[in-house]
């Protein structure tokens, strides 16, 4: 195809692949740098959370070529807006990869978007650092989840609930979104405590819409559920946007924390700070970090995102610590590779242990999970979390739930020999997946 | 009153709009073949009348018969046109992102289903109706033009060609010489002569003198009821229209 | 019959080569993909040939929308469901295909309904696994919602901007419905994770460039039947419709039905853009269904320009190759971006960019006294508007053509 | 400090309570030093008890002090302080007399934990201590907490407590405190009989969790009579809850009635589709935070008034927003609707956008003020006080809307602007100004709504979407054109949403209602208050 004929059809599709050939145009990168992706959604509804974790990872970049860069390259920060449209996600994902070749990509929020790069990710081998706790049932060999799966922030946060210190809770309201992670979480925690002894009519389980702001019914029924005669926890996985209404209608209507405790699994610093907390003091949440952990490294973190962000008042979250301990696991399996190479560095990986904002260590697993400590934290009057309760050592995250039915019996190891990401240890089979 | 003989047959009809009495207890009888010309002060009722007949608004009570049988009251707006009942509106309304010709086509008789238009083909029995009218209505050198550019009066024309087009048992034609010279005017007025030759017509106007042209018997509506009817000298020699709609 | 007409009228020009550009595309660029070493310089980056795919849809999607907007005059925001629907009825194909691939080992449920411990696969699921059954759903399920919700609106009379509304409405419910676990289509998280379709694995290149190959042929495709449909003696009616409703039910037409028709035919359109659409982005998700979804769809049409052939597909490929521009090099501006255009294409391009283009071509050739009959046979698609004949005609001295100017009685 | 106790003892003497002896000062310094030892909750909460214990009511502060977690612990000598937060540093108060004693910086001291359940057990504590209190309001709190919390020990002292009552509902709380108590006893069974006949006609929520915790502890007749209690209560609770659901939907209605009002003027009467009505709602909802945040920093006294001062300005940035929007845009557009439509969702996007820009992704804080927090009660039924000022607001907003355009000239202009513009302009209306005012007063209104709106939902860039959607449901409903249409309609859509929601979800009932909307706009395709006659058709 040379000749006139490639004249031709160079003219032909011309026409509906303009915009494309020009995007195509490789963006040579300059070889003395490294590409580092950052898939957060700036502008739609999830902005409101997103576009934080831009800043944190910018200011992680930042950091790091004050450092003296990776390799002794500076890294270059690529940012691209998904705009919470969930295909755009992949788009932009492919075009993060492919185009502009980035070594590794820190992004997504929702498992919707994450859902949604993943086949990209293992088509073109790349590497995601996926920052938000989540429903797990998932592992994936070209995606390292720095957030908590549901036995690194839900199962502790019912023991809490269950114990003496916690109030000793028999009666139970499951409050969620209705999407896959409240649904998952809820159906963890039922099995858990169904196990635990818990009777079927003392757990209540609803869903409302996202972005739900009329709560009355809602807050209604869990007083008058709480009106039984036991003690009543309400354990909420309430997603971003409806939080702010529902806690505004827990405040006016008068449920006390000593009387009937949320604990939040969606509710950060970030999400209090549109609020205000008098009313709230002693609702919980249960997270990995919070924002007034008592550590140098902590303080350090703070001090660091207000210089950058340079407004004294913006918190620090759970998600921001996820990226900061996946961004340098993912420096140091670089430096321990000595390449950017992703088939390298998801081997080197494994095993790296980086300091953490709560003062210990976390771990990446062979199972693409990191340990975490869980810690359960009460709301405060200025929109901080008191810690109440930490787990005594790291938690390790657990993908594959032991109280779901069908994912008991499955465990994911990515190193070789098993590299499978869904190996039933009942039949010995890797379930389909995997590199074979 | 007979209907078996009438082409239209009103009886005791009333229509309100939130109160407002706009038609109150109308009885009117057109027979076969007959032209009538319908005048009255604003508000009468006219138009009203029209969209009774024409199933655009359903009478609160009363009779209203097509053909001496057909119960019209029970039909829609597309039913009673496809039994032969045209209607030109007060304002001419063509379809103006058309050509001429397109408009006479889509208002030519003949099936009035999806799939037949979609599969249309133009036969050599409509080309030539289609000239016929054209011809009637004047406008045969504008054939390929668009609709939009005519002139106001023209347009009444197109629309009238588009009723004929139709091949209506009755035609309902609302202030068919708003807007034209006098010239337009008498050309309308014989054309609708020609046409009351083979159809039954309804004609509503203000314009004294073209009723006067048409020559036919008046009837003046006033306040959604017959005031006066007869012949357009007896009506205007009547105390009462001259009260209400002439003026003294 | 139809086809005929098409070679005979040597006047659809613009028609003529847009298919023929699609249907050349369609060959062409898996072939630049898939033959040429990607060190050529003519190499088509696997990525584009997915985007481009994508826009394809799109395009569809807006041309549908089209023939009801700029053909009948119903501003449907409600045409993001219709696309949908076919994506997902696509989507459960797919998911089917997956078969015992899924993570938990399911051979019949999705992991979705695995996790959610679902017993059994529900009714509505089953079929699901033959392409053929699929297909007839990518065409049924837009169709009939739109048959029913037509039929329902359309005899009652409810036009304009009530139209408008109901048919966001519908959409919006329809999200909410989708977003329900309880409704077995994956809630939020939609349907993912595909692995083959019709034997192929989606990701291989081979796949995506036929995948893209079809989109472009069904455009081209879709350009012809569009294109039939409204040079018929129906389509002068849908216009007939748009432009005065009410003469044509006095003139004995059931404008419900005409309107009912184009809908319909419509729905289905935009469901066959869903369901090309899916495999090619690897994801579909309530979120398709978002009222906002919709009405950028209008914005493409309205860019390219409403009432023309071309138009919305112009205008869903430049939108969404800014889109994609914008947010990978300018995010923070990308919302300034889009909603200017919205408004700078209300305000000043009424008629988009092929209806802006045509009025100045006609504009210049009136100047030149060429004769405007043979233009106005040009396009059916495109009258020219009257207003600037008049100003043309204005210009003295070489007005004789047209015979006397009536005057405008105003 | 010395007053303090001299009013307590003066206290205990007069209700002739008698502890076992006062614990002296010194006593008392000693058990809060273990303050400072205890390790975890449960140590702290053994110091809780002993401090109660004591029966002396200076233990008042340092525990009021601990529930609220300002009990610090001053790292170099393990002393105990009451610390208030100033500045850098921290306020050191003596925790029996409240008498400064010194600063420390943050990092000298440390904070003694408090948790929920610690909480629970100060306030059950603080119950039994303020029993004699002068306050009639501390004393119904104490018997609330003692109700809660029953206990056979508290029976003595509510006994004497209900000897020297004066208030007659005060007594008839202790009294149900009382027979709370009794249940929990030994008492004999005719006692308790009695009780649960007196806690079963207090009818509310409190009674009937006490009532099924003694149902299923208890036997024989005393278990009888709690279920048919019980019984009763719910029956009577099932017609609260009903009312309780009218009240939500009218509450709901009021929240789209405010969101859909301004909706009303530039849709309803002007004939703009303004899909950038969400986003005046919340340009009003960021004035307030504006508004708030001058205030918290500049005047913190008149945050109580802030929602007042909001009022107007919310009113004027969106109304001047809503005026270039109209001469910039839509001026051009009049007689299109439907892109009127197209170039307002382009606005909303731009206006979206630049409030995410200047103000941030996030949520920003907007307070309640103290007379729109907490909620009362009517019978069973709990009414928020926001949900309240609210519903009045909206009517109020509604009631003006409605004099200005019925008997105001402007009004009367406005409608024969829209009646028939070409007429109205020949009679010397400016109608360019006229429709300029139009649209500038709906998004003013809408503005106001942000005000209210600002208090129950999120303040973030996002939160006009959330309306958008059933703000043109409300007026397509209602009747376009047509104020009534709009008030009816919203609060029908709201009653009806809100009874649909406990039989079918949240979801679910919203999807229901969206489909009856479609239905309803096929049976009146021009809403339930549509004008007719001819001229609508023209």
């Amino acid at each position: 195809m040379r000749g006139s004929f490639s004249t031709i059809t160079k003219m032909f599709s011309a026409g509906a692949v303009t915009a494309g050939l020009l995007m195509s145009v490789p963006a040579r990168a300059a070889d003395d740098t490294i590409k580092v992706g950052i898939l957060h959604s700036l502008s739609g509804t999830m902005a409101i959370s997103e576009t934080t974790l831009k800043d944190a990872m910018l200011m992680l970049i930042e950091e790091q070529n004050a450092k003296g860069g990776l390799l002794g390259k500076k890294l270059e920060a690529v940012v691209v807006d998904p705009a919470s449209n969930w295909p755009l996600f992949a788009e932009k994902a492919r075009e993060l990869i492919s185009k502009n070749k980035v070594a590794a990509v820190f992004g997504c929020w929702t498992s919707v978007s994450r859902k949604s790069v993943l086949p990209v990710f293992s088509e073109l081998d790349n590497i995601l650092f996926y920052p938000v706790q989540y429903e797990g049932e998932e592992s994936e060999r070209n995606v390292f989840y720095t957030g908590a799966a549901p036995n690194q922030q839900a199962i502790p946060a019912v023991d809490y609930l269950m114990s003496e210190d916690g109030g000793s809770v028999k009666r139970w309201v499951l409050e969620g979104t209705d999407y896959v992670y409240p649904r998952t979480t809820n159906k963890i925690l039922e099995a858990y405590l169904k196990a635990k002894g818990v009777a079927a009519e003392d757990i209540m389980v609803n869903y409302t819409p996202f972005g739900f702001s009329d709560w009355q019914t809602e807050v209604a029924a869990i007083k008058k559920f709480g009106s039984a005669g036991k003690k009543t926890a309400v354990v909420s996985t309430v997603n971003g946007d409806a939080n702010v209404p529902f806690y505004k209608e827990l405040g006016n209507q008068g449920i006390k924390a000593e009387d009937i405790p949320v604990m939040a699994f969606s509710v950060g610093e970030e999400e209090l700070a549109g609020l205000d907390t008098a009313p709230l003091v002693g609702h919980l949440a249960a997270w990995n970090y919070f924002q007034s952990i008592d550590t140098p490294e902590n303080a350090k973190f703070i001090a660091d995102w207000h210089k950058f962000i340079k407004n004294d008042k913006r918190t620090t979250n759970d998600p921001m610590e996820a990226h900061y301990v996946g961004f340098n696991m993912w420096v140091k399996a670089v430096e321990k590779a000595g390449t950017t190479d992703p088939d390298k560095v998801i081997d080197a990986v494994i095993g790296v242990s980086v300091p953490n904002l709560t003062g210990g260590y976390s771990t990446m697993m062979p199972n693409h999970h990191i340990t975490k400590p869980v810690l359960i934290g009460e709301i405060q009057a200025d929109g901080q979390f008191e810690t109440v309760s930490q787990t005594p050592g790291l938690v390790m995250g657990d993908e594959w739930s032991d109280y779901l039915a069908d994912s008991k019996d499955l465990i994911s190891d990515w190193r070789a020999p098993l590299s499978c990401g869904n190996f039933n240890v009942a039949t010995g089979k890797c379930g389909g997946k995997g590199t074979n | 009153m007979s209907k078996s003989n009438t082409i239209l047959y009103l009886d005791g009809v009333s229509v309100s709009f939130d109160g407002f009495r706009a038609i109150n207890n109308l009885s009117l009888v057109l027979d076969k073949g007959e032209m009538r010309a319908i005048i009255g002060p604003n508000g009468a009722g006219k138009t009203t009348m029209m969209d009774i007949v024409t199933g655009k608004t359903r009478p609160d009570a009363g009779e209203v018969y097509f053909d001496g049988q057909v119960d019209l009251t029970k039909h829609d707006e597309a039913e009673i046109a496809m039994m032969g009942i045209g209607r030109k509106f007060q304002k001419p309304t063509v379809f103006e992102s058309h050509t001429i010709e397109d408009n006479l086509m889509l208002a030519l008789k003949g099936p009035r289903s999806i799939f037949p238009a979609l599969f249309h083909r133009r036969s050599a029995a409509e080309a030539r109706q289609i000239d016929d009218i054209l011809g009637l209505i004047r406008l045969g050198d504008k054939r390929d033009e668009l609709a939009a550019i005519l002139s106001h009066g023209q347009k009444q024309w197109l629309e009238i060609g588009m009723l004929l087009a139709q091949d209506p048992k009755l035609l309902l034609v609302d202030e068919p010489v708003a807007g034209m010279t006098d010239a337009e005017t008498e050309e309308t007025a014989r054309l609708l002569k020609d046409i009351a030759r083979d159809h039954s017509v309804i004609v509503v106007e203000h314009d004294m003198h073209f009723v006067r042209e048409l020559g036919v018997k008046v009837t003046c509506l006033h306040e959604g009821s017959v005031l006066s009817e007869g012949s357009l000298d007896f009506v205007s020699a009547d105390e009462r229209v001259v009260e209400v709609y002439l003026g003294r | 019959m139809i086809t005929g007409r098409f070679f005979a009228a040597g006047a659809d020009r613009r028609i003529a080569i847009t298919i023929f550009i699609l249907l050349a595309v369609a060959i062409i660029v898996p072939l630049l993909n898939l033959a040429v070493p990607p060190t050529s310089a003519f190499y088509v980056p696997s990525y584009v040939v997915a985007l481009t795919g994508k826009y394809l849809c799109y395009a569809l999607l807006a041309l549908a929308l089209d023939l009801v907007w700029g053909y009948c005059g119903i501003l449907s925001l409600g045409h993001g469901a219709f696309f949908a629907l076919g994506g997902y009825a696509m989507g459960m194909y797919l998911m089917r295909q997956i078969g015992s691939r899924g993570v938990y080992g399911n051979p019949l449920l999705p992991d979705f309904m695995v996790f959610l411990n679902y017993g059994e696969l529900p009714w509505f699921w089953y079929g699901f696994d033959q392409f053929w059954f699929a297909a007839i759903m990518v065409l049924a399920v837009p169709g009939l919602l739109a048959f029913v919700f037509g039929w329902f609106a359309f005899r009652s009379r409810v036009t304009g901007v009530y139209l408008s509304i109901i048919t966001q409405a519908m959409t919006y419910a329809l999200l909410l419905a989708f977003f329900r676990n309880d409704m077995g289509f994956g809630g939020n998280n939609g349907l993912t994770d595909f692995k083959d379709i019709l034997g192929y694995n989606v990701q291989a290149d081979a796949t995506r460039s036929a995948l893209f190959a079809a989109s472009a042929v069904t455009l081209a495709l879709a350009v012809f039947v569009t294109w039939a449909i409204v040079g018929s003696k129906y389509g002068k009616l849908l216009m007939a419709v748009r432009d005065a409703e009410s003469r044509t039910r006095f003139l004995g037409w059931r404008a419900e039905n005409v309107k009912l028709f184009a809908f319909t035919v419509s729905a289905v359109m935009a469901g066959i853009a869903g369901a090309l659409y899916v495999p090619q982005v690897g994801i579909i998700n309530p979120g398709e269904f978002e009222p906002s979804n919709s009405i950028e769809v209008v914005v493409w049409a309205a860019v390219g320009g409403r009432g023309t052939i071309v138009g919305p597909i112009i205008g869903a490929l430049m939108v969404n190759a800014g889109k994609s521009w914008f947010t990978g090099v300018l995010p923070a501006f990308w919302l300034f971006a889009l909603g200017g255009l919205f408004v700078a294409v209300t305000l000043f391009l009424p008629k988009g960019i092929v209806g802006m283009w045509d009025s100045w071509r006609d504009n210049a050739k009136a100047l030149r006294a060429a004769s405007i009959n043979e233009e106005f046979g040009t396009d059916p698609a495109v009258p020219p508007p009257p207003k600037i004949v008049r100003s043309a005609a204005r210009t003295p001295g070489d007005w004789s053509a047209s015979g006397p100017e009536p005057q405008p009685a105003e | 400090m010395i007053l303090t106790r001299a009013i307590g003892l003066t206290l205990l003497l007069l209700l002739g309570m008698l502890s076992p002896s006062n614990a002296a000062e010194a006593d008392l310094r000693a058990i809060i030093a273990k303050f400072a030892t205890a390790s975890n909750f449960s140590a702290t909460e053994a110091v809780v008890r002993e401090l109660a214990a004591t029966g002396d009511t200076a233990v008042e502060r340092p525990l009021g002090a601990l529930a609220e977690g300002d009990l610090y612990v001053r790292k170099a000598d393990s002393l105990v302080f009451i610390g208030k937060a100033a500045g850098g540093s921290v306020a050191l108060l003596d925790p029996l007399s409240g008498e400064k004693s010194g600063d420390a910086a943050k990092s000298e001291i440390t904070k003694i934990k408090v948790n929920n359940t610690l909480r629970r057990a100060i306030r059950d504590a603080l119950g039994t201590l303020t029993l004699g209190a002068k306050d009639p309001a501390a004393r119904i709190a104490a018997a609330d907490t003692m109700f809660r919390t029953p206990d056979a020990t508290n029976i003595e002292p509510l006994d004497a407590a209900i000897a020297s009552e004066t208030v007659a509902s005060v007594k008839a709380l202790l009294e149900q405190a009382r027979a709370a108590s009794v249940l929990v006893s030994d008492r004999p069974e005719a006692d308790k009989l009695a009780a649960v006949a007196l806690i079963g006609g207090r009818g509310d929520r409190n009674a009937l969790s006490l009532l099924t915790a003694i149902e299923a502890n208890s036997e024989g007749a005393v278990k009888d009579a709690a279920t048919a209690a019980i019984a009763n209560i719910n029956s009577t609770l099932a017609l609260w809850d009903a009312g309780q659901n009218i009240w939500y939907g009218i509450s709901l209605g009021s929240v789209l009635l405010l969101a859909a009002i301004g909706l009303a003027i530039t849709f309803g009467v002007m004939g703009v589709i303004n899909m950038a009505h969400g986003e005046m709602v919340m340009l009003g909802a960021y004035t307030t935070f504006v508004v708030q945040e001058v205030i918290r920093t500049s005047f913190p006294g008149l945050f109580d008034w802030s929602l007042v001062i909001a009022l107007p300005l919310a009113f004027s940035v969106a109304a001047l927003v809503g005026l270039v929007i109209e001469r910039g845009v839509i001026r051009f557009l009049y007689g299109r609707p439907l892109e009127t439509l197209l170039a307002t969702w382009g606005v909303s996007l731009i206006l979206q956008q630049a409030v995410r820009t200047i103000f941030g992704p996030t949520n920003q804080e907007v307070g309640n003020p103290s007379w729109m927090s907490g909620s009362f009660y009517i019978g069973q039924l709990a009414v928020t006080w926001n949900r309240l000022w609210i519903l009045v607001f909206a009517l109020g907003v509604f009631a003006v809307l409605l004099y200005v355009m019925k008997r105001t000239p402007w009004g009367l202009q406005m409608r024969a602007v829209t009646a028939n513009r070409r007429m109205a302009a020949s009679m010397g209306i400016r109608t360019p100004w006229v429709d300029a005012l139009t649209f500038a007063l709906g998004s003013g209104i809408a503005g106001i709504a942000g005000v209210a709106l600002s208090q129950i939902d999120n303040v973030s860039p996002n939160l006009g979407r959330g309306y958008i959607i059933d703000s043109f449901m409300v007026v397509v409903f209602g009747g376009v054109g047509n104020l009534w249409g709009t008030l009816v309609g919203a609060f029908s859509l709201g009653i009806v949403n809100k009874f649909l929601e406990p039989y079918a979800g949240a979801v679910l009932g919203k999807i229901v209602v969206l489909v009856l909307i479609i239905l309803f706009i096929q049976k009146r395709p021009r809403g339930l208050f549509a004008l007719k006659g001819r001229s609508v058709e023209a």
